[in-house]
């Protein structure tokens, strides 16, 4: 792609980065398009959530009839894997690759080889430590501060400048883990009460989370506020067993987490939700769609922070009270057109289906 | 049966689960050429041969103590420090690079000789002691790498991970575009690897005393002991040879990544598939049967059923029962065998 | 701090030494407390009883894979046989949740039977294949339409609640442990399997109906797993994806640092139980001091290794 | 000339096990070109006492000469260079190799430090060529091959390290006397070029015929040597167990007339059984003779239910009797029992304690409902052990410190437990001493007396002859020749295990004056 200057198509829905994301062009190809879906490890419910709206943007009809073959497939936690699979698309011929990278880095080679066959490849979710493809994701930084900061208004509110506060970590050695701990831990440092940050690794898995945070509780006794980077259903589990006072707590999406919040925000369970949307499928597909239009996109697209407070949290709109837990309630962003709700993927019955 | 006294015909005799799997891997990859738009094309086999280099290699590492009848669980995790190890110091100045290339096989090599002392010395099963060193393996290498990421030169890296052509194109040996090379130009750089360590390494070694000490103390470690074999050469040899085979798959993925990453599970499924890549190859994990080619091949054939998810339609929420039940039914291959055995003890070994 | 029994049998050896190790951990991690905050939480009763409160799916696990490490075989699918009991559990919910989740452990111990005892493919490879067979499946029925994932009130009071104090899940390890321990040493059953470990041919020509015994052998495997699946949501108080991803390998740590040959025919279930509260405890105490991923499989692995050299080399092959 | 120089010499070598005194103070010399014999019952130290001397053990005290220098080794491979060569009691060839790997195993010729394939080839076909075993494919895996020619490439394999001193332990326990017969010459061979051989045997006729010098040992004590002559077979004997043995075989009865038990009709598998047809009454004992590799293990096993696709009709007693394996075959119904051929792979649990192995069979009988009475499991044990007088510490010892002859008491006693009806025998008494053997021998007699049904098959002629009421030789799968009474004669065995007449039976043969 060419590098040109902003800005660029459909802002409202492509927003970029930051003032100094660059702008890329491709140029236009005729439709319809092939499309891939190059997902790495499959078997947790975000991931089969993602695939399950890749699948229905599909048939979106504000999409479908730009695309004439769309392909997803699943490579495991396999870096050559996936680069095969992507080259493999690539080679026959597909116009664009929507991929969740297993490693931020080692993509170079099909990048290489995407730029030389005019194959737009973009990266979400899990993206690239490089600025050379177009790529889709939410701000983990600011995740991460805001999780934190809302903990320290809470706090202050409540009275309460000083303590323990329990941080629960994602998977070790992921990027993602990384930037939110680093926005976590910045912000509270930064705000100058005396907080003493207690780690826990609950790889985003909520009985590895629930576990750890049941041991931390029983080691310090009590702690002033929970900021969870995921497994949020487990820290509500592990600190309702433990009998510990319901303090403010920073978590995702979950269904479930938040089915928790709207039921004991008033006995002190004053969450936030803010989570990594399975729905950020949608929008590098539709990227990929209007980078092969020809219009010119931003190198780093930006998709809002989907954040949910108690005082916002509403039955029926953002969360479902009488839905199973473990889907992902933010999935749909309206100003891009992407209206594919969690419930209307994640909880068809059977009888829905017929 | 006992007329057939020419070697050949016994070797036959006695590989034929090998020629199984080098039959299956060739319908099995003809097909899949036939299906891709772009079949036998260079591209598609340079393709198909880059993401095959590490579980091939792994395949080989594992072989060598399943030989003696042990498994090594590390492999993978030796592949991932020596991963890192590589995107630390694969990059610099030519001679650096290469002076990094030996350091990342030593890594994997010392570390093949750790598990062997630990074995012999400490007595240990291999599989359980190769678990636990595994650990330590990866501890490591997250200690090298907490985050992915890493400084692998690009030019080999791109070098290395294309043809023949890209490769003298990029350092500029000769005139690539010279009449007398267009003919092998396209050949893979991976394949050319992979051909070479494998023959390179593995077949003088299975032909040196060491190596068939290796081979019988899988079949019956006492015979061998009485025999007057070293055993512990032989059991410290098969673990380093492990790591180094290890050793190669991890410098291999850094250079085709250009990066180092310290994934756990990453490590933990190659190690997995490389044991089934054995099995597949028709190595027996009772040890004392089989070879690294053989599981080569069984690798292979793992590799090029994987690759029909990207040709064939089928609905990716069942992608992973189709490749549960497709990997069930290959490693069930061999019970064939066992339905038509008439003399029960013949099962038992 | 005790000085070993001198005349002790090499295989009470395991149990001794593992349970003077879990003092040592108790011990390190009371220090880092008591540095660190001027604390000693680890030895109160609530934080051990916590613990074995989480150990106990951990030890139903490992119970079932002891069975099958002692034939010498190994079972790679009690992850997904754990989340594939639960995630079913759930959704069929009601009085039939918890015979839903044992019927699966018994189908899936049924299967990898098959393979590993009539069809012969190496329990190593078998169980891999229906463990990604399981994972498939769980994707497909997550795929298809959203199943209940809520765990019922007997599944929540079997893993959660309390009886006189004590959290049940220990009355149900327990029970498990008592059924296991008698039939490996009183029943014919649990004595064929020894038998079978040891040498199947021999077992084979004395009459042991061995592949019986295998098969068997898979099913208290799959039994043990699906039950701890069952509890694991209990205490969750759902069933999720990929639940039991974190119990395999500590469930063949906690068998083989118990003294069980990983070769099969020897091992007390004793020392099953005592590697099941070494693994726990290790965990936990890594985790309390905060101890970097890096650093904690370091410590691991080197504790799998210490532990099997001090019980002792193995004994030379005979020819 | 070295006459008077022992070419292998111990002094006041002892050695222990825990527990167990396998040698004391031993004092044991053997000079260049003797064939020197050593013999002993079961559990006496003979293995010990060469593991020593080819350096498997290192023994506790004491000290091993060679030429009359000082040696200790510290493993086989020392002892071969010194031109001890050793094959043991159990075999050490490595199944999955071919035969040719496995003759050159430890110093094969090589080419750029490479194995070299072809000169080893035919390194093997000259080895296996001189002990007269062409029929042996050097690129077969030794797997592939019958215990008798394994024990022949042995043979060939120790042949092949040019030894000064050839210690056989056993190693003709399942040769046939053909093979046997080679081996006498290939020694004789030897000792004309001044090798000297150690030679263990259970077989008194073999020693005899093969050796000029004989050692005894007795409970790990030297007790004496002799040249071969100066001592009768009761004199040996008695210096062996330390008490009189008369008779070897006990008598046998008068042939009487029995009832059918044991029907076979027609019976065909494979290509290795054709056609058997073989009837046995009650109270019988039947031997199967034969070349080692004729068909008589598949019967036993075809018998036992662990061969499947038989072709063919079995009746007990007449039932139908299809056992489809041995656990069907030992039912309440069947009651059938094997002793079979490897008590190392086929018979035991080497590392699981001896109460553990005598009860494999019988777990059923000691059960109250599905637990164990322990009770009734001690008291089953120590029947076991006393009825067989298998010489042990302590039950719970592990099988795998019995000495050879012992822990084959414990297969027997194993399915004497079960109380079985027919007895299927391969091969009961190989690697047992003269004691023992009396003893098995006796019990066998025993056990038809009270109307069980034996079928013995035996490598041993003599064995034949001594015990059972009538031979069925067999040959390529087939019954070639039924004998009783006074025909059962080395000579006819012999002629019809060669199959010399080339006679194909038609009869079926009936029991005894049925
Ligand atoms: N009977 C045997 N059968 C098979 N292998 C054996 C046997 N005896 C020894 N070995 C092998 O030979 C190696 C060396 O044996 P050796 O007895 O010299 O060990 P070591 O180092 O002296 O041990 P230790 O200090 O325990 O005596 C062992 O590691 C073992 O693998
Ligand atoms: N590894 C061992 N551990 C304990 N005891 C042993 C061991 N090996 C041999 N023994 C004991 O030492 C004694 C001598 O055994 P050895 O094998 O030398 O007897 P043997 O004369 O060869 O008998 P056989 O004729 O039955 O082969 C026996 O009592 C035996 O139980
Ligand atoms: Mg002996
Ligand atoms: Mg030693």
């Amino acid at each position: 792609p060419e590098v040109v200057s902003g800005p660029g198509a459909d802002p409202e829905c492509f927003a970029p980065w930051s003032a100094e994301t660059k702008y890329m062009q491709w140029p236009a190809k005729p439709g319809p398009y092939k499309i891939a879906v190059v997902n790495g490890f499959v078997g947790n419910g975000w991931r089969i959530q993602m695939i399950k709206t890749a699948k229905a943007f599909a048939e979106d009809p504000s999409i479908k009839d730009k695309i004439a073959e769309f392909k997803v497939v699943s490579t495991g936690t396999d870096a050559p894997a996936q680069l095969g699979a992507i080259e493999d698309f690539i080679n026959q011929g597909y116009d664009a690759i929507v991929t969740i990278a297993v490693a931020p880095d080692g993509f170079d080679r099909v990048i290489r080889l995407a730029d030389k066959n005019n194959v737009v490849l973009v990266p979400f979710d899990n993206v690239l430590d490089t600025d050379a493809v177009m790529q889709v994701n939410e701000d983990q930084l600011m995740m991460g501060r805001m999780w934190a900061q809302f903990a320290l208004d809470e706090l202050k509110a409540k009275g309460v400048t000083a303590g323990k506060i329990l941080e629960v970590r994602g998977l070790p050695g992921n990027s993602v883990d990384r930037d939110r701990s680093i926005g976590i831990n910045e912000t509270f440092k930064a705000d100058g009460g005396a907080w003493e940050i207690v780690s826990v690794v609950g790889n985003w898995d909520d009985g590895t989370t629930q576990k750890v945070v049941a041991d931390a509780i029983a080691v310090h006794g009590q702690f002033e506020a929970v900021v969870g980077q995921g497994g949020s259903n487990g820290v509500i589990q592990a600190l309702s067993d433990a009998g510990h006072p319901w303090v403010p707590v920073a978590g995702e999406s979950e269904n479930g987490y938040r089915k928790a919040i709207a039921k004991y925000s008033g006995e002190g369970l004053k969450g936030i939700s803010i989570g990594q949307s399975p729905g950020l499928v949608a929008i590098a597909m539709k990227a990929a769609v209007s980078a092969l239009e020809g219009n010119v996109m931003p190198q780093l697209i930006s998709v809002p922070l989907p954040v949910a407070t108690y005082k916002d949290l509403e039955d029926g709109k953002n969360y479902w009270s009488d839905l199973p837990d473990n889907f992902f309630t933010v999935n749909e962003f309206p100003p891009c057109g992407v209206n594919i709700s969690g419930p209307s993927i994640m909880a068809q019955t059977e009888a829905d289906l017929n | 049966m006992r007329n057939a006294r020419s070697p050949l015909a016994a070797t036959i005799r006695q590989n034929s689960g090998f020629l199984g799997a080098i039959i299956l891997l060739l319908v099995l990859y003809l097909i899949y050429n036939l299906l891709h738009p772009r079949g036998f094309s260079a591209a598609l086999l340079i393709q198909n041969t880059n993401e095959s280099v590490a579980i091939v290699f792994l395949a080989m590492a594992q072989t060598v103590p399943v030989l003696l009848g042990g498994l090594d669980l590390s492999v993978g995790a030796i592949m991932t420090l020596t991963n890192c190890v590589a995107s630390v110091v694969v990059s610099g100045s030519p001679q650096q690079i290469l002076l990094g290339m030996v350091v990342t096989l030593a890594t994997g090599t010392a570390f093949g000789v750790a598990n062997g002392l630990i074995v012999v010395y400490g007595r240990l099963q291999p599989i359980i002691a190769t678990l636990a060193t595994g650990a330590i393996a990866v501890g490591l290498a997250l200690f090298i790498r907490p985050a992915p990421g890493g400084t692998v030169d690009d030019d080999i890296s791109w070098a290395l991970t294309n043809d023949l052509y890209e490769l003298v194109d990029t350092y500029g040996w000769f005139d690539a575009d010279a009449a007398w090379f267009s003919s092998f130009a396209w050949v893979p750089v991976p394949l050319l690897i992979v051909i070479v360590i494998a023959f390179g390494v593995w077949l003088p070694f299975k032909h040196t005393i060491t190596g068939r000490t290796v081979y019988a103390i899988g079949s019956a470690e006492g015979a061998a002991y009485m025999s007057g074999l070293n055993l512990d050469r032989a059991k410290i040899a098969a673990f380093t040879l492990a790591g180094f085979f290890a050793g190669c798959a991890g410098l291999y993925l850094a250079i085709q990544t250009s990066s180092g990453n310290a994934d756990i599970t990453q490590a933990g499924a190659y190690t997995l598939n490389s044991i089934a890549a054995v099995v597949v190859g028709g190595t027996s994990l009772l040890g004392g049967v089989g070879g690294a080619i053989a599981s080569l091949v069984g690798a292979l054939v793992l590799r090029v059923i994987s690759f029909y998810f990207r040709i064939v339609s089928i609905d990716p929420l069942l992608q992973p029962l189709v490749e549960g039940l497709v990997l069930l039914a290959a490693v069930s291959l061999g019970a064939f065998r066992t339905l038509r055995v008439k003399n029960q003890l013949a099962l038992f070994r | 701090m005790k000085i070993a029994i001198p005349s002790l049998k090499s295989e009470d050896k395991p149990i001794f030494i593992a349970s003077g190790f879990i003092l040592v951990i108790l011990s390190v991690g009371t220090v880092y407390t008591l540095s660190t905050q001027g604390t000693a939480p680890l030895l109160s009763p609530g934080y051990l009883l916590q613990q074995l409160q989480t150990g106990s799916f951990l030890g139903i696990v490992a119970a079932g894979m002891m069975v099958v490490i002692l034939l010498g075989h190994i079972d790679l699918s009690v992850a997904w046989t754990m989340t594939a009991a639960a995630m079913m559990a759930t959704t069929v919910g009601g009085d039939l949740a918890i015979p839903v989740g044992i019927a699966i452990g018994v189908g899936v111990g049924l299967v990898n039977g098959f393979g590993v005892a009539y069809l012969r493919v190496p329990s190593m490879i078998f169980t891999l294949g229906v463990d990604s067979v399981l994972r498939g499946l769980m994707v497909a029925h997550t795929g298809g339409f959203a199943p209940q994932d809520s765990a019922t009130p007997l599944m929540r009071a079997l893993a959660s609640s309390k009886l006189m104090g004590i959290p049940s899940a220990i009355f149900v390890w327990l029970a498990v442990s008592l059924v296991i321990a008698i039939m490996l040493k009183r029943t014919a059953f649990g004595r064929q399997i020894y038998l079978t470990g040891n040498r199947e041919m021999a077992a084979y020509l004395s009459g042991v109906r061995t592949r019986r015994v295998i098969l068997a052998s898979f099913v208290v495997s799959g039994v043990c797993a699906a039950m701890a699946g069952v509890m694991l949501a209990g205490y969750s108080a759902r069933a999720f994806q990929g639940m039991g991803n974190a119990f395999l390998l500590p469930a063949i740590a906690a068998v083989v640092i118990g003294g069980t040959r990983i070769l099969g025919g020897q091992g007390r279930y004793a020392g099953t139980l005592v590697g099941v509260i070494l693994i726990v405890l290790l965990n936990s105490v890594l985790s309390i001091m905060q101890m970097p991923e890096a650093g904690r499989q370091v410590i691991y692995g080197s504790v799998i290794i210490c532990m099997l050299l001090v019980y002792g080399r193995g004994n030379k092959v005979q020819s | 000339m070295t006459a008077d120089r022992p070419i292998v010499q111990l002094s006041g070598v002892s050695k222990h096990f825990s527990g167990t005194r396998a040698l004391e103070n031993v004092d044991f010399a053997c000079f260049s070109g003797a064939i020197h014999g050593i013999l002993g019952e079961n559990g006496a130290g003979k293995s010990t006492l060469i593991k020593i001397i080819s350096g498997v053990l290192q023994p506790d005290s004491g000290e091993l000469s060679v030429n009359g220098t000082r040696v200790s080794f510290a493993n086989p491979t020392h002892a071969v260079a010194s031109g001890i060569v050793c094959i043991f009691q159990e075999l050490s060839l490595v199944p999955d190799l071919s035969v040719s790997d496995n003759i050159s195993l430890a110093s094969p010729p090589r080419r750029f430090g490479l194995i070299d394939k072809r000169a080893q080839r035919r390194c093997a076909e000259e080895l296996l060529a001189r002990i007269k075993c062409e029929d042996v494919d050097p690129n077969a895996l030794v797997r592939e091959l019958s215990l008798s020619r394994r024990q022949m490439v042995e043979i060939a394999k120790a042949l092949g390290k040019d030894p000064k001193v050839l210690i056989l332990d056993e190693a003709t326990s399942a040769l046939t006397s053909r093979d046997v017969g080679t081996v006498y010459e290939l020694l004789a061979d030897l000792k004309a070029q001044n090798v000297s051989s150690l030679f263990i045997s259970h077989r008194m006729h073999e020693i005899e015929q093969l050796c000029d010098t004989l050692s005894v040992f007795r409970n790990g004590q030297h007790i004496e040597t002799f040249a071969k002559g100066a001592r009768t077979d009761r004199e040996i004997v008695r210096l062996m167990i330390g008490r009189e043995v008369d008779a070897q075989y006990p008598p046998k009865p008068a042939p009487k007339p029995r009832p059918e038990h044991l029907r076979i009709e027609n019976l065909a598998w494979e290509r290795q059984i054709k056609d058997v047809s073989l009837s046995i009454g009650k109270g019988e004992i039947v031997g199967l003779g034969g070349l080692d590799g004729q068909g008589q293990k598949e019967l036993l096993l075809g018998l036992f239910g662990v061969l499947r696709g038989m072709q063919g009709r079995v009746t007990i007693a007449g039932r139908p009797c299809t056992p489809g394996s041995p656990a069907e075959a030992k039912q309440a119904s069947l009651r059938i029992a094997l002793v079979p051929e490897d008590r190392k792979t086929e018979g035991l649990m080497l590392a699981m304690s001896i109460a553990d192995n005598l009860l494999a069979a019988s777990y059923a009988r000691v059960s109250d409902g599905i637990f164990i009475n322990a009770d009734k499991a001690r008291q089953a044990v120590e029947d076991g052990i006393a009825k067989l007088r298998i010489k042990t510490g302590s039950a719970d010892d592990p099988v795998a410190t019995l000495s050879g002859g012992n822990q084959q008491k414990v297969v027997i006693a194993k399915w004497l437990m079960t109380d079985p009806d027919v007895i299927l025998l391969n091969d009961p008494t190989r690697g047992i001493d003269v004691g023992t053997k009396q003893e098995i021998y006796r019990l066998m007699r025993d056990l038809a007396d009270q109307g069980k049904t034996i079928l013995l098959y035996s490598s041993d002629y003599a064995e034949l002859i001594g015990c059972c009421d009538r031979v069925m030789v067999m040959y390529d799968g087939g019954i070639v020749a039924s004998l009783s009474g006074d025909a059962i004669t080395e000579e006819a065995i012999v002629a019809a295990s060669l199959n010399v007449g080339g006679a194909v039976p038609h009869a079926v043969p009936g029991p005894s004056h049925a």
